[in-house]
């Protein structure tokens, strides 16, 4: 077995390269080379080809997400601490407090394996919150589904609950709200979107960088398995070829170990107390190729990675494999050079393993050895940052006005004795019941700090016990409305979310988002993305809160059908006594009185 | 009154039960997995959770932890034990109290607030509750089955050692509705339902669970 | 190094629910002729050949299966 | 009636939390010497005499084990 390395890759220039199998384009590939000056080893192709796909560079609604922090004014952004490019939005609640919050979706890898899809989509959100600093607090799903009566639900809705709930329940975390809905074009695709919010001091406030040359990097968790690397096994195929056929054969299966990394939160919060970390980031999407790169990129040096000695958990890996697994559970920390055997310390009492991989160098290379060679040497910034960005094609769908033009005044008026028959199809309708069956399994009473939950308009937990001061989430969306008109659609979403946030008694002040969409590929799907963005951003200016993060799903489509556009929007409020909170319902006292408000 | 409260890895709702403790104006001292002393306590709370991710069977881990040895040594001298969900799971694995706790028979975790019917307000941690007295607490759990067998269940019955019983459904197919037990002096008493996620009616459905804790004080006090 | 496995199975008097969950959901699925299933758990341990029929007896009857409510079988595999 | 045993085992190259948590269990309770632990499911079936290899193998694999992450063994026990 021979290690493709930075000098063979120069002696060897023509050597073809499996990079349309990673999802390269040609004209991708020929920039990585123009970058590196020589062509890219095994381990640089794996790093670009991740780093560069669309769920980790937003290539293709990078210009249009832009539109949210060009529209957002000083004054959206006077309590926002941190906001869009970070790890997740911060924004200062007053008292000390900070809150961050934010929402990512695990569509495919839970449509292919239910449950380990959607609680490694808890896990990878709840890491997120982790890296900023804080003590993860609660978690909320939005979910959607195929018919509730077709085949595949039965396969995939039970597995998808059962996950949220089996590693949400085991990390202690709360399950404050979420949404439940069915749609026929969710059937081949299902969306777990998860969202999680977490409190620290304003003054703990971690951002992910790498600064400070001489400071160790330091991988702690679960060791690194062959997770998650099906793409990237292509490149074995060279090098392994007995073995090559079952390693292709490897699943993009991630499986989640929700008691390790209830540990490392423990482990985690008891670094950040002890100040024991400079900087951090989670490994989540593009395992260590994307934690070293964001870290070097954000950092004032270049950095420097062993990456034999990151404990493995198979034989026989590859430097590719290495860098692109996706084995969950792990963090990486900078940590000054005189804190490590206290850092260390920290993680035996916790019984997480953690290992010194490199350290943070003079100059401005991410370098990257194996048994002393060189297989890394790029400059960080353009595997991280520095990525293609694509302005696609964008068109209006060709059936969007016959679509609006189809609206319920062609409908029957239902006679007055048929409105009782038509009150109870609706109540038993699938998207209308109750969401008792799903919400059952999910504990939202840990830790004590529960305000309000399921069946309440929004979650509500409290952050601090002895002023009583909260926050109260939401998360909505209408997918079909948002089909009709994607503008309105996005700000429909904003208005129930905030609405949700505002009649539980609480101040919104910040907004998160989860866009799901079809193809970017797709004009038409552009068009849906674009309004949306658009109409979300508008609205966020006529209410004056900002957007401080979200997520990107793209490719959300069985065959040519996309899902309808799910932009999932999210919004977080403040109110400084949970003790005022506003319980959902009517009808709690006789002789309440009912009033309409608005139009 | 200093009342311990075992932290394992994995184990969550240790400053539920620390918080529970306080509101009966008692001291919480947290107690580490590895520790082999209960510095002093005057009775000791195993919480809620997923000790060791619950891998294996719920408590089959937990309960040879360092500081296990120590409350099995306190409780056979009389110290007032109280577990809780995972605790109660704990306490059936460390052979305090008889019988294991099962997979539910709907085989779903199951979160919802449930009625319990207190039938013996003679432990440790029941005497300011009323003989028949129903109260609403959370229950959360997996693995809340109770299960032991024909014999046991009897001697259980015949000496009025189920101390709290399901009422309005049996949420996970516990032999006989049982959700608590005690054991024979009634000092070690062990119960899948969450008491100390009652304790008030901001986030509980109830403040029935405070009982217990106040139940405790008395215990400490007169002992 | 030796291979041993380790069958760990509810009491029949225990109820099974997850044995009965399968056995109630195979005729649906269009299997039939399945009288019963019963579930439990398989352990494949990796021992260094020193350990002893004993010491495994041990580990099984005190730590992989509750003897409250579990039956275990030890066997050991050959190479 | 025959019996049937179904193993059901993670993939090699699947984490494999129970088998570890196991695995670490052990030498803190005083055992030693077990170098690796997995854990999978046991199943134990009663089937008519009429159901055959190619009906089980289709249980096992569409309905007891998870092809995706799990590997399974059928084996028929003699009475
Ligand atoms: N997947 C889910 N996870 C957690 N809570 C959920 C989920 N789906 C729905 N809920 C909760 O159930 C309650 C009712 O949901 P829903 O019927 O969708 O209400 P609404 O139509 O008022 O939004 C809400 O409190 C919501 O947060």
């Amino acid at each position: 077995m021979t290690t493709d390395t930075v000098k063979n890759a120069e002696n060897t220039p023509d050597q073809e390269q499996p990079y349309k199998e990673l999802g390269l384009k040609d004209d991708e590939y020929a920039r990585i080379r123009e970058i590196l000056g020589r062509r890219p080893t095994d381990a640089e192709l794996a790093m670009y080809s991740v780093m560069w796909s669309e769920h980790c560079s937003y290539k293709s609604s990078k210009v249009h997400l832009k539109y949210f922090s060009e529209t957002t004014t000083d004054e959206m952004r006077a309590k926002m601490l941190a906001g869009i490019g970070e790890n997740a939005g911060v924004v200062d609640i007053g008292d000390g407090w900070a809150i961050t919050f934010k929402a990512e979706s695990h569509n495919h890898p839970s449509y292919v394996e239910p449950y380990q899809g959607a609680a490694t989509g808890v896990g990878g959100i709840v890491r997120d919150i982790l890296a900023m600093g804080a003590r993860p607090l609660a978690v909320m799903d939005p979910l959607r589904f195929g018919p509730a009566d077709a085949p595949d639900t039965r396969r995939v809705l039970p597995g998808i609950v059962a996950g949220v709930g089996g590693y949400g329940n085991c990390l202690g975390l709360p399950n404050i709200g979420g949404e439940v809905v069915f749609d026929a074009t969710y059937a081949g695709n299902p969306l777990v979107n998860a969202l999680c919010v977490g409190a620290m001091r304003v003054e703990d406030l971690h951002l992910a960088h790498a600064s400070g040359t001489g400071n160790k990097i330091i991988l702690y968790g679960a060791r690194t398995g062959l997770d998650g690397i099906g793409g990237v096994s292509v490149l074995a195929s060279e090098t392994f070829d007995d073995t090559a056929g079952k390693r292709k054969k490897l699943p993009s299966v991630q499986v989640g170990d929700p008691f390790t990394e209830k540990v490392l939160i423990e482990c985690s919060l008891e670094l950040f107390r002890e100040k024991l970390v400079v900087g951090i980031q989670d490994l989540g999407g593009a395992g260590l190729s994307c934690a070293t790169s964001e870290l070097a990129s954000a950092g004032d040096g270049g950095m420097r990675v062993y990456l034999d000695r990151v404990p493995l958990r198979a034989a026989g890996m590859t430097p590719a494999e290495v860098l692109s697994s996706e084995s969950q559970e792990r963090m990486c920390a900078v940590v000054r050079p005189e804190d490590v055997d206290a850092f260390m310390a920290v993680c035996a009492k916790w019984d997480v393993i953690a290992t010194e991989i490199g350290e943070v160098t003079e100059g401005d290379r991410l370098v990257i050895t194996w048994h002393d060679e060189v297989v890394v040497d790029v400059p960080p910034r353009t595997v991280a940052h520095e990525g293609p960005v694509y302005h696609r094609p964008i068109e209006r769908p060709a059936d969007q006005d016959e679509l609006r033009a189809n609206t319920p005044d062609a409908l029957p008026r239902p006679a007055r004795d048929e409105l009782l028959d038509l009150v109870k199809t609706m109540a038993a309708s699938p998207n209308l019941a109750s969401k008792r069956w799903v919400t059952q399994q999910y504990d939202r009473y840990v830790r004590g700090g529960t305000v309000l939950a399921q069946p309440s308009d929004s979650g509500m937990i409290r952050i601090d016990e002895s002023t009583n001061r909260g926050v109260a989430l939401s998360t909505d969306c209408n997918g079909r409305y948002t089909r009709l008109d994607p503008y309105a659609g996005a700000q429909l979403a904003l208005a129930e979310a905030y609405r949700n946030v505002a009649t539980s008694g609480a101040t919104p002040v910040a907004v998160t988002n989860c866009l799901n969409f079809g193809s970017p590929e797709d004009p038409g799907v552009m068009w849906q993305f674009e309004q949306a963005v658009k109409g979300l951003a508008d609205g966020c200016v006529a209410l004056g809160i900002p957007v401080t993060g979200g997520n990107v799903s793209f490719y959300n489509q069985t065959g040519a059908t996309a899902i309808l556009p799910t932009p999932v929007v999210g919004v977080l409020g403040v109110i400084d006594d949970v003790r005022r909170r506003i319980p959902t319902g009517v009808g709690a006292e006789a002789g309440e009185t009912l009033l309409l408000l608005g139009e | 009154m200093r009342v311990g409260v075992i932290t394992f890895p994995g184990t969550l709702d240790d400053v539920d039960a620390a918080r529970a403790v306080k509101y009966a104006d008692g001291e919480a001292v947290p107690l580490w997995h590895a520790d082999h002393d209960l510095k002093g306590v005057d009775a000791v709370i195993v919480p809620g959770g997923f000790s060791y991710g619950d891998y294996l069977r719920a408590g089959a881990i937990a309960r040879f932890a360092p500081v296990m040895r120590e409350v099995v040594d306190a409780a056979a001298k009389g110290m007032p034990v109280l577990g809780i969900c995972n605790g109660f799971q704990v306490l059936c694995e460390a052979h305090l109290l008889p019988g294991a706790l099962t997979r539910n028979d709907k085989l779903h975790f199951v979160c919802r607030d449930q009625w319990l019917r207190v039938e013996n307000t003679e432990t440790a941690w029941t005497s300011r509750y009323e003989r028949g007295a129903e109260i609403l607490v959370p229950l959360k759990s997996g693995e809340g089955g109770y299960q032991a067998d024909a014999d046991t269940l009897a001697e259980l019955e015949g000496e009025g050692r189920v101390v709290f019983r399901y009422v309005g459904g049996n949420p996970n197919g516990s032999r006989n509705d049982i959700a608590g037990i005690t054991s024979a002096n009634g000092r070690v008493v062990g119960l899948m339902p969450h008491p100390e996620h009652a304790i008030d009616a901001l986030t509980g459905p109830t403040d029935d669970g405070l009982g217990l804790f106040l139940s405790l004080l008395d215990a400490v006090v007169s002992a | 190094m030796a291979r041993v496995v380790v069958d760990v199975m509810p009491k029949p008097e225990i109820l099974d629910p997850q044995g009965q969950a399968v056995a109630n959901a195979l005729p649906r699925l269009g299997f039939d002729g399945i009288a019963s299933v019963r579930q439990g758990k398989h352990f494949e341990l990796e021992v260094a050949d020193d350990v002893d029929d004993a010491a495994l007896a041990k580990i099984a009857e005190s730590f992989l299966a509750n003897p409250v409510i579990e039956d275990w079988v030890v066997r050991r595999i050959d190479a």
